[in-house]
């Protein structure tokens, strides 16, 4: 059973990178990341268990917490990229 | 008690595969970004939780179980939020949607679970 | 069975990849992506040296009598933090090379340097 | 696995994104092969720390990367001839995971069964860490420290002051954009903090120590001053207290090992620390990961600080620049993109 997760957990990982790799804007990139951080986070906590020691889950913890702090951080630094970038590229319409 | 709590185990496990599987296709075929999040938002969560929760079947005790807890606490809150925070950001920069042509404000934002 | 040896041929393409990268490309922040690449490529070299079949993780435990190598891993914990500051280290001379050159090309940053050279 | 690793050699901002899955990967990796305390700092530098660095220096720097114009071929023949050469070097090496190699035969069976009794710690990593290569650990902080130093002082800005009615303004607004995160955030900080402080104490028995526990310290106060601004956080952590702290934890770790020095043994020896030498080697070790801690911590806010520092002041520059070039040219304001540029604007307007 905790071997199927892992396969299944594996593939998952996989289409993740693979989006992120195509991913036309850079918000399916930061999507296919978080998904693949969280995807990360139950791959550990199952080998932990795989393999007989499931003290580590430590490690599954600091995962989660950096996996929200790296997102929120390209988020938050993603702005302003996207500024330079739209500042050439449309002056279309802002919003309201 | 033991093989209830195995079988349990099992199907949760099994749950969270399946959730976790096809949010993976999902962010592979939908057509745009936000059918994307919807897709991930949602199955990634309950998917880990699922995960989560077989996993807690399979050793109820002690320290193990604790950490086990804080982990799916701490999926619970920030899976939702980080989406939140993704589609606002998307909205934000003028990433439309790809719609028929109905709505030009935009459905509802994915649903956070 | 040369396959055996498989851990040391993923090292060595990742290191092959690290250092294509340091050389070919132009950039500056790409090269400090491509030295990063390089950098782990190493640390996954000394852990796999320091892995043993059927071992666990070396932290004492009742009933378990076989662990990895602890050495390695001691010296791969200490160099993935120090790898870290290097590495913002060289960004900051990054950022302080745009603000003067206006570029991060090494190229672009040769040329300035050769019309500069040329004025005095 | 390592297919990631090859497509990686794509351009652009994706390329950051793409370091970030590659640390986490190689982090799970590490755990593959039961490194565990490697696994933890991989995660919390690999994945977080050094994209974000990356990523504020790329907002400084542009981010589309120029055309390549000399070929490659040559640098490909460099590489692959060195690749060929190493793996034909590899094919004297021992097998993957055989106990026999000499890796295994001299330093570490020593480490692995007498560790218990010498230093009484479970976690054989950080008794070889912080007790028999300490001199080593004390090196690689003083390393951590200097590249600190460096950062600050390649980029450490004179002290400037900013109208205050402008910055709150931005915080209004930036509280409407982030109420979700924010709040959450907020209820989650404290729980990283203390975990971080679990990781420190608790790096004995599992795995853990001061250098993971530094990162993640790190990486909670980062998360704060992202979500509130830069001004917010220094205002919390001053920039001499943090420059403070970093020297202090060189020092302490350094300090210890003068007591012992002093007390008739060997620099960074910890048995005579207290009457019992395990005890000792507990205290010493205990001290020590405190001192690697605080470093590490504050090297880490001092590095992010200064490189956002140093971008807010640019944004600053450019919007200066940007609204002079309006009052001069009366232009109606097309390139405002988004409500907050357009209000800090306004206010700046009204300032003048």
């Amino acid at each position: 059973m905790l071997t199927a997760a892992t396969i299944a957990i594996l593939v998952v990982m996989f289409l993740a990178i693979i989006r992120c790799i195509v991913g036309p804007t850079l918000y399916d990139r930061i999507l296919a990341f978080n998904m693949f951080g969280t995807k990360t986070v139950l791959l550990i906590s199952i080998l932990g268990f795989l393999m007989g020691r499931p003290e580590f889950l430590d490690i599954a913890l600091v995962y989660a917490l950096i996996n929200f702090i790296s997102v929120i951080g390209v988020l938050r630094f993603s702005d302003s990229v996207e500024f330079k970038h739209q500042d050439q590229a449309s002056t279309k319409e802002s919003k309201q | 008690m033991n093989i209830l709590l195995e079988i349990g185990s099992g199907i949760c496990l099994l749950l969270g595969c399946f959730l976790c599987l096809s949010g993976g296709v999902g962010i592979l075929r939908f057509p745009d970004f936000f059918t994307r999040m919807h897709a991930v938002g949602v199955t990634d969560t309950l998917g880990a939780g699922m995960i989560l929760i077989g996993l807690m079947l399979q050793n109820p005790t002690g320290l193990v179980l604790l950490k086990l807890l804080m982990i799916l606490l701490l999926t619970l809150f920030i899976n939702p939020t980080a989406s939140h925070a993704l589609a606002k950001a998307a909205l934000r920069n003028n990433l439309h949607m790809v719609l028929d042509e109905s709505t030009d404000k935009g459905g509802d934002k994915p649903s956070k679970p | 069975m040369v396959l055996g040896l498989y851990n040391y041929w993923i090292v060595v393409l990742l290191m092959m990849i690290g250092f294509y990268i340091v050389i070919a490309h132009g950039n500056l922040i790409k090269k400090l992506v491509g030295l990063t690449i390089f950098q782990t490529s190493v640390f996954i070299f000394y852990i796999s040296m320091g892995n043993v079949e059927n071992g666990s993780a070396p932290i004492l435990a009742e009933g378990l009598s076989r662990y990895s190598n602890p050495l390695p891993h001691v010296l791969i914990l200490t160099a993935i933090v120090v790898g870290i500051a290097t590495t913002a280290l060289g960004l900051a001379l990054v950022v302080r090379i745009k603000e003067s050159y206006g570029s991060i090309e090494e190229d672009e940053i040769q040329i300035q340097d050769q019309l500069t050279e040329d004025k005095t | 696995m390592i297919a990631i690793a090859i497509v990686r050699t794509k351009d652009l901002l994706a390329v950051v994104m793409l370091t970030g899955i590659y640390g986490l990967l190689s982090a799970s990796f590490f755990v593959v092969l039961d490194a565990v305390d490697v696994a933890f700092t991989e995660a919390a530098v690999g994945a977080g720390i050094s994209g974000l660095l990356m990523l504020a220096a790329i907002t400084m720097t542009g981010r589309t990367e120029a055309p390549k114009r000399h070929k490659p071929l040559l640098a490909l023949l460099v590489v692959f001839v060195t690749g060929g050469m190493l793996i034909y070097g590899t094919l004297d090496m021992p097998y993957f995971g055989s106990f026999e190699a000499p890796v295994h035969q001299h330093v570490a069976p020593r480490y692995i069964n007498d560790s218990m009794q010498e230093v009484g710690v479970p976690n054989i990593v950080t008794s070889v860490l912080a007790s028999y290569r300490a001199f080593d650990t004390l090196g690689e902080v003083a390393v951590i420290f200097t590249a600190g130093i460096g950062v600050l002082s390649l980029l450490s800005l004179p002290q400037r002051r900013r109208s205050y009615r402008l910055d709150e303004s931005k915080k209004e607004l930036m509280h409407e954009q982030h109420m979700v995160v924010r709040i959450v955030s907020k209820t989650l900080i404290p729980f990283i903090l203390l975990f971080a402080l679990y990781v420190q104490f608790h790096g004995d028995f599992g795995p853990g120590g001061g250098f993971q526990a530094g990162v993640i310290f790190a990486a909670a106060i980062i998360l704060y001053a992202m979500l509130f601004g830069l001004d917010t956080a220094k205002r919390v952590f001053n920039q001499t207290l943090i420059q403070l702290i970093a020297a202090i934890g060189l020092l302490l770790y350094a300090s210890v090992g003068v007591v012992s020095l002093f007390s008739g043994v060997n620099y960074l020896d910890y048995n005579v620390l207290a009457d019992d030498p395990v005890a000792g080697q507990h205290l010493g070790i205990l001290l020590i990961e405190l001192g690697v801690g605080c470093t590490v911590a504050a090297v880490m806010i001092i590095i992010f600080f200064n490189f956002v520092g140093r971008r807010e002041a640019q944004q600053d520059a450019n919007e200066q620049n940007s609204t002079e070039l309006n009052n001069s040219h009366e232009l109606k304001s097309t390139e405002l993109k988004s409500t907050e540029l357009n209000n800090t604007k306004q206010n700046n307007r009204e300032g003048e």
